[in-house]
């Protein structure tokens, strides 16, 4: 189906469903249960997740196939993010025309940047994207303020001169960012029994942008231009000399993958009209080549898995405090409570960032290509216990 | 299908009322039953703590989680009361907002706008909050105020120092407790005048974003007001840690007073290699050279340690004021905690009472109501003496702190000392006063 | 007039003159060898014919064209297949990939943004790699990681994937380097069969004279830097200048 | 001219601290083949060893004092340190003063134990693995690292004095025939990394395991099948490099407050000292870290930033690039290495 082998169709499905069930998927949890705090059906999270992912796609274009490790890449996402808001400040709240332009408009930059810094190979090429990146971030923080309003982020105001459409509502408040009419942020709520769940117009756009994101990148993975990338990772020395220029080929996948951080940047606009210097700073840069890693880098599900797992831990670990714990916690005797309290508070909370940095260790010590591998080794084992299970009946019944 | 713009999950919850659990599931949309976002219909109404907990301003984040924790306690019943009972305002009864238990969740902003947004968006749509609160930077503070504007919550802002938080970036639906640079220079002037004269020359060294351009103009308009000449202002990186290279420079600049328009750790490194570079022991023009550091803090002081000896800023708040209800927050602070609250602590539970007063005030808890009730409010008995919320500009106006390093503490939280207590009314400029001008109010946003 | 014709070159790195004046005739349709001692610049010529380095005096033509300051990509796309020393194969890539990259290139140039096409929709490119694979005695293996293959199947592969492109000149650096003997004579007749059954000129640099009297046309002597002599094979046999400089030395 | 050459000495001072942390760094990077991100981390925990060392100095016992009150009200304790009781107030006082320089013979083997301990338990297990896979876990060791410091040290900086004998300034214009003030603590920062970089080279230029270590770095694996256990060698070495890390962190403290997020502050231009050096090269990395040094101290001068406003936010960076895309392997880089 859609040009794709069996395999790839079910994978493609299979995100689908995933992505258009996620309200169900991720609020397991009956909304007034202890446990709902690990609930991450909300909208602002599960566009967090799809926009991530949509960003780790990107990268993994360029780092999972041509094996060049840029540290630079959240100033796309920047990038995109400031012509997006600039977009809906000038021209009009349609989301249409700000998530083209921020995809172009980064892909110019990239092609920019890419032209310079693909001069160079390995951690010389990681040095370049990365100064280009820490560049753009200081600049935006401090001198091009008048651009980027630096420190706050760049912010929709009252008196925003939009061609299309009005400054602001009648209401006096400022106009929200629609696709021709249909607020972004407009959610339709659904009560089931004690599970609530949440369909938020904003998260279906970016979820159906991931889905064309995803379908698109598995058609470049699977084409002449993604196995010649994978050359291009494998030995340049032979693609040279076979015929074969290697410079536009990195070039254009740096392009692509800047463009997808664009549109990663123009849709996190789109949901929530600010665009902040601080997405183009190097930590931002490493998050997304961490997502990569730590999903698997080469794979077509991993960088979003790792995606997901990394805004997971940052904004719900982030939440939890003493107060949520002695509640999970009350029905231990006081002293075994405060005990376990005591245990787990190191790790929740303002210590998010300590797990994060733990689990990280754990994957990639016990499971070398990150998450996927950690979900085929699953996979095995059922299989080999089924198998198992399938040769010990099958040896069993002859003996009866 | 019905829209509304942010999750309603007090209706929700009702909803769930409603169903009969699994068996028979009822599904319910929200049609017109919420007239604001996320209205507590429950027995409790959930407060959002957003609050640095990682990065450079995690401690701050901590104190101010603590008097959060201390805030939310006293409006349960708990505890001594703080300064509940000092409080102008005897609405509060002890008994939660309206009757209903004070519940809160808490969040990490990181210190990144992005991030802040993300997690009082979290507290908005996943966990009903009604009234976001916290912040330790300006930056943060400005785009989490948009978010709550948006939204059609209340945002109370917590240590937010810039003039643009209630200059050109002001909200209906935020609201300042905190002082702002305008005020540190109006207070800092005098004091100054009469401690160095008015022949002097100052050199500026600024944060090179927002805050620090907005504080270096109001420090520069104010001390100029006085005679002073401004020397230069030169802009450092927010990612400098070693400001030799910028310190240097004054030596011959012919400058006798550095202002050090810095917060958090670029203060620390900057003060502390001023004083290596013996910018103190320096007599320039027949004149001692003097450093000044417009807006301190405690736990900054604490991290320079020793340079802060003898120089001078100002504070929203400090410890050692003995007014009623400074001793009370002191007194059921320290005892819950073992040591004193910092500003920020105290800034923050100001805005949680006053909050939850200018609720039980209006009777409701839509946001509409609550600016109401907030707006034009006067009140005492909170530390600083007589306050107003003005309602131009939603900043409030009280008495500002010029404080001293103190030369010899007598313990590790015994830093600073009270050198005067500027009153609201020399601190006070009119709404429309240029540092101030551009960007709106707006009208209040209750999310129907 | 050769398919190659190499005048006067010379190269220098720093204080060692590595190439002093060499010249060079190719002729098209033969097997010519390169021989000479260790450090007699033969690698040094190789590399100055595929682009690698530009050499500081002289000229190198290939069928008229000169392929001095030309990169290696355009160099190899006007018909000059290189194999090297060690195997040079995408060893993250299937047997099967690596056949089908330069049999893309062939068809598509130096680049093609080939992006939404899948690699199994390309028959006619598949039909040719496969074809070649099967040539080659590799079918079987189409879908071995290449990396995992022992070197005489690697080299193989190498030999097959220039092979596909149709080139017009085939340089060899010393293809038998490091083999096993059986590996060795494997790779004698997979050359000997590609000699008689294409029409393409094959230039080779080696060291192992059972390989060099098995299969050159021709062969040039090379010694510090400067073509000793060139001539048939059984008069290089003889030649005592020959056996003085180079063969002596070894035997 | 004064000023000019001040801020030559800022740079040079800049680069002390570059070049020591880039050193360990590229040592690591040039025997082992492991990029290692922890790195900044083990500079922020020599820094923690002085904040240690002071604090374990300024153990002290309570002493009620009924005729002064502390913050709430109650009768204050007085603290008085152990140390100060054993030894007298001037001698104790006099040791206390003195605990940064202390703190490096305590720093030393703490270090090269963490770096034993890091090598043998983690590194070790990713020489062969990819060079993303090693980011990725040394990235975890050093958010592991920094929020255990976190945990018991709180965020904020935290003062760690020099000696007040090392503490005022000093007219180093006296050899210039001017007068120039310069910090006295600084200048022995200069001196000691100048020891400190001086002992690494002469150490690996002049002893046998030098040599070996280096021919290691050259071509580890005609070493290896010399029999030679460079393993065992190269555990050391990471070893060392760990404590150059910490010994500069150490000395740092008086310089600026250390906090707990200062190893990442660091880590960022350290690679790209490193890479502006040319990967693996130590001369490399000594060079770039006093230039960039240098050049970031003039950028901060107002007289260039009149001219180029912001030019000291970026400087680092435009010369990264400059340097990157006229000398491909930066200034002393070997070839080969780290282009895949």
């Amino acid at each position: 189906m859609f040009g794709l082998d069996n395999k790839d169709t079910r994978l493609l499905l299979v995100v689908a469903v995933l992505t258009l069930c996620a309200p169900f998927i991720l609020n397991p949890f009956p909304t007034d249960s202890a446990m709902a705090q690990f609930n991450a059906g909300y909208p602002d999270l599960m566009q967090r997740f799809v926009i991530f992912g949509i960003f780790a796609i990107g990268f993994n274009i360029l780092f999972g196939l041509t094996g060049y490790l840029s540290f630079g890449h959240a100033a796309f996402l920047g990038v995109g993010s400031y012509s997006a808001v600039w977009m809906f400040k000038l021209l009009s709240m349609n989301v249409v025309p700000a998530i083209l332009l921020s995809v172009v408009i980064s892909g110019l930059f990239a092609l920019l940047i890419g032209f310079v810094s693909l001069r160079r190979s390995g951690i010389y090429f990681s040095i370049l994207t990365l100064a280009f990146a820490q560049m753009s971030f200081n600049l935006a923080y401090s001198v091009l303020t008048p651009i980027t309003n630096g420190e706050t982020g760049l912010q929709l105001t009252l008196d925003d001169p939009r061609v299309l459409g009005v400054s602001a509502t009648a209401d006096g408040s400022i106009p929200v960012t629609n696709l021709f009419g249909m607020e972004m942020r407009s959610t339709f709520e659904m009560a089931l029994g004690p599970w609530a769940f949440q369909f938020n117009a904003g998260y279906y756009l970016c979820a159906l942008i991931l889905l064309a994101a995803f379908y698109l990148s598995i058609r470049i993975f699977r084409s002449p231009f993604g196995m010649m990338l994978r050359a291009v990772k494998s030995n340049q020395q032979r693609m040279n000399y076979t015929g074969l220029n290697t410079k536009p080929y990195t070039l254009a996948a740096f392009v692509i993958s800047g463009m997808y951080a664009g549109l990663a940047g123009g849709l996190m606009a789109s949901m929530d009209p600010l665009a902040g210097a601080e997405r183009m700073q190097w930590t931002a840069s490493g998050e997304v080549v961490l997502m990569t890693i730590l999903g698997g880098a080469g794979t077509l599900i991993g960088p979003v898995l790792g995606a997901g797992f990394i805004k997971y831990f940052e904004n719900i670990f982030s939440k939890i405090n003493d107060h949520v714990l002695h509640s999970w916690f009350s029905f231990m005797p006081d002293g075994l409570e405060d005990f376990v309290v005591f245990i787990i508070h190191p790790f929740i909370g303002k210590g998010w960032h300590l797990t994060l940095g733990i689990l990280f260790m754990l994957v990639v010590v016990f499971l070398p290509g990150g998450l996927v591998e950690g979900g085929q080794r699953i996979a095995k084992w059922v299989k080999g216990r089924k198998n198992k299970d399938d040769s010990a009946s099958a040896t069993k019944t002859p003996a009866e | 299908m019905s829209k509304s713009a942010f999750s309603r999950r007090g209706v929700l919850k009702s909803g769930a009322l409603a169903g009969t659990g699994l068996a028979l599931p009822t599904i319910f949309t929200a049609s017109s039953a919420a007239a604001f976002t996320n209205n507590p219909t429950g027995s409790s109404v959930t407060l959002g703590f957003n609050v640095p907990q990682t990065g450079p301003y995690a401690d701050e984040g901590a104190d101010e989680l603590r008097a959060y924790q201390l805030a939310v306690e006293h409006l349960n019943g708990g505890g001594d009361g703080g300064m509940m009972n000092t409080f102008s305002s005897k609405e509060l009864q002890g008994n939660g907002i309206l009757g209903k238990e004070v519940k809160f969740v808490t969040g990490d902003t990181q210190t990144k706008s992005d991030a802040a947004r993300a997690s009082a968006k979290s507290m908005i749509e996943k966990d009903g909050a009604v009234m976001i609160t916290g912040g330790s930077s300006s930056g943060v503070a400005i785009a989490v105020q948009g978010l709550c504007q948006e939204a059609g919550v209340i945002f109370m802002a917590g240590l937010t120092h810039s003039n643009d938080t209630t200059g050109k970036d002001k909200k209906a639906n935020g609201f300042r407790h905190f002082f702002n640079g305008y005020m540190s220079g109006a207070a800092l002037a005098p004091v100054l005048k009469n401690l160095y004269g008015t022949d002097r020359n100052a050199y500026h060294l600024t944060a090179d974003y927002t805050w620090g351009w907005t504080q270096e103009e109001s420090i520069a308009a104010a001390t100029e007001a006085l005679g002073w000449n401004t020397v230069e202002k030169v802009r450092t990186p927010l990612a400098a840690t070693d400001f030799s290279s910028y310190i240097a420079p004054v030596l011959n600049s012919g400058a006798d007073v550095l202002v050090l328009n810095h917060y958090g750790g670029n203060m620390v490194n900057s003060l502390t290699n001023a004083v290596q570079f013996g910018l103190r022991e320096k007599v320039v023009n027949g004149k001692n050279f003097e450093i000044v550091v417009p807006l301190y803090s405690r736990l900054m002081a604490k991290g320079a340690g020793a340079n802060v000896k003898g120089i001078h800023g100002s504070t929203n708040w400090h410890w050692s004021l003995q007014d009623e209800g400074s001793q009370a927050f002191v007194r059921s602070f320290g005892t819950k905690y073992g040591f004193p609250p910092s500003q920020a602590a105290h800034t923050v539970y100001c805005q949680t009472l006053l909050y939850a007063d200018a609720v039980q005030r209006a009777g409701s808890f839509n946001p509409c109501a609550v600016v109401e009730a907030l707006e034009d409010y006067e009140f005492d008995g909170l530390g600083n003496g007589k306050t107003l919320y003005r309602g131009e500009d939603h900043q409030c106006f009280k008495d500002v702190l010029v404080v001293r390093g103190k030369e010899n503490p007598t313990s590790e939280f015994d830093l600073l000392e009270v050198v005067e207590v500027t009153p609201a009314a020399q601190v006070t400029y009119p709404a429309d006063h240029p540092m101030f001008a551009g960007g709106a109010l707006g009208s209040c946003n209750s999310g129907a | 007039m050769g398919i190659l014709e190499v005048k006067n070159v010379g190269k220098r790195f720093g204080g060692l003159q590595a190439l002093g004046d060499v010249n060079l005739s190719v002729k098209e349709n033969t097997v010519h060898a390169i021989i000479g001692p260790n450090g007699a610049g033969k690698s040094t010529l190789l590399n100055c014919l595929v682009g690698k380095l530009i050499p500081d005096t002289g000229s190198v033509m290939f069928d008229g064209q000169s392929v001095l300051g030309r990169k290696p990509y355009e160099i190899n796309q006007m018909g000059i297949s290189r194999v090297f020393q060690t195997p040079e194969i995408f060893g993250d890539l299937s047997v099967l990939e690596n056949m089908l990259i330069p049999c893309f290139a062939k068809r598509d140039g130096a680049f093609s943004l080939n992006a939404i096409t899948s690699v199994p929709s390309e028959k006619d490119v598949l039909e040719k790699a496969e074809a070649m694979l099967e040539e080659m005695n590799m079918a079987d293996k189409r879908h071995m990681h290449a990396a995992s293959m022992s070197r005489g199947d690697k080299r193989r592969l190498e030999i097959g994937m220039c092979l596909s492109q149709e080139p017009r000149l085939l340089l060899l650096d010393e293809p038998t380097a490091g083999m096993a003997r059986a590996d060795t004579n494997n790779t004698i007749d997979l050359l000997k069969e590609i000699k008689e059954q294409r029409d393409i000129t094959i230039a080779i640099i080696e060291h192992d004279m059972h390989v060099v009297f098995s299969l050159a046309d021709r062969i040039t002597v090379l010694a510090q830097g400067t073509p000793l002599v060139e001539d048939d094979p059984q008069n290089i046999r003889g030649n005592p200048k020959v056996r003085e400089a180079y063969l002596g030395e070894s035997a | 001219m004064d000023a000019i050459l001040l801020q030559i000495l800022n740079g040079l001072d800049k680069g002390s601290a570059y070049a020591l942390i880039a050193l360990g760094l590229t040592l690591i990077f040039g025997t082992l083949g492991v990029v290692n991100f922890a790195h900044g981390a083990l500079f922020m925990i020599g820094a923690f060893c002085a904040v240690t060392v002071q604090r374990i100095l300024n153990l002290s016992y309570e002493v009620v004092d009924e005729t002064q009150k502390d913050f709430l009200g109650n009768p204050l304790k007085v603290k008085t340190s152990y140390v100060e009781s054993w030894f007298g107030p001037e001698m104790g006082g006099a040791i206390i003063d003195w605990a940064v320089p202390i703190a490096i013979l305590f720093a030393i083997p703490i270090m090269i134990l963490i770096g034993f301990v890091m090598e043998r338990g983690l590194i070790k297990h990713f020489y062969k693995r990819e060079h993303a896979d090693q980011i990725l876990v040394t990235f975890g060791l050093a958010i592991v690292l920094q929020e255990v410091i976190k945990y018991f040290y709180g965020a904020n900086p935290i003062q760690t004095a020099s000696p007040e004998a090392l503490s005022g300034v000093a007219n180093v214009g006296a050899l210039f025939g001017t007068e120039i003030f310069y910090p006295v603590w600084r200048i022995v920062y200069f001196f000691f990394s100048v020891v400190i970089i001086g002992g690494i080279f002469s150490f690996l230029q002049f002893t046998t395991f030098g040599m070996v270590v280096r021919a290691g770095m050259a071509d580890r694996e005609t070493v290896g099948l010399l029999g030679i256990n460079i393993d065992r060698r190269f555990t050391i070495m990471f070893g060392i490099a760990a404590a150059v890390a910490g010994l500069a962190g150490v000395m740092y403290t008086p310089i600026n407050s250390p906090n707990y997020h200062m190893g990442m502050d660091f880590l960022v231009l350290s690679f790209v000292v490193v890479v502006v050096g040319g990967m693996g090269s130590l001369p490399g990395a000594v060079l770039a870290g006093f230039m960039l040094g240098i050049l970031e101290a003039f950028a901060s001068m107002n007289e260039i930033k009149s001219i180029l406003p912001g030019i000291d936010q970026i400087i680092i960076y435009v010369v990264a690039i400059i340097i990157l895309l006229t000398r491909p392997r930066g200034l002393m880089g070997r070839k080969g290495v780290m282009e895949e």
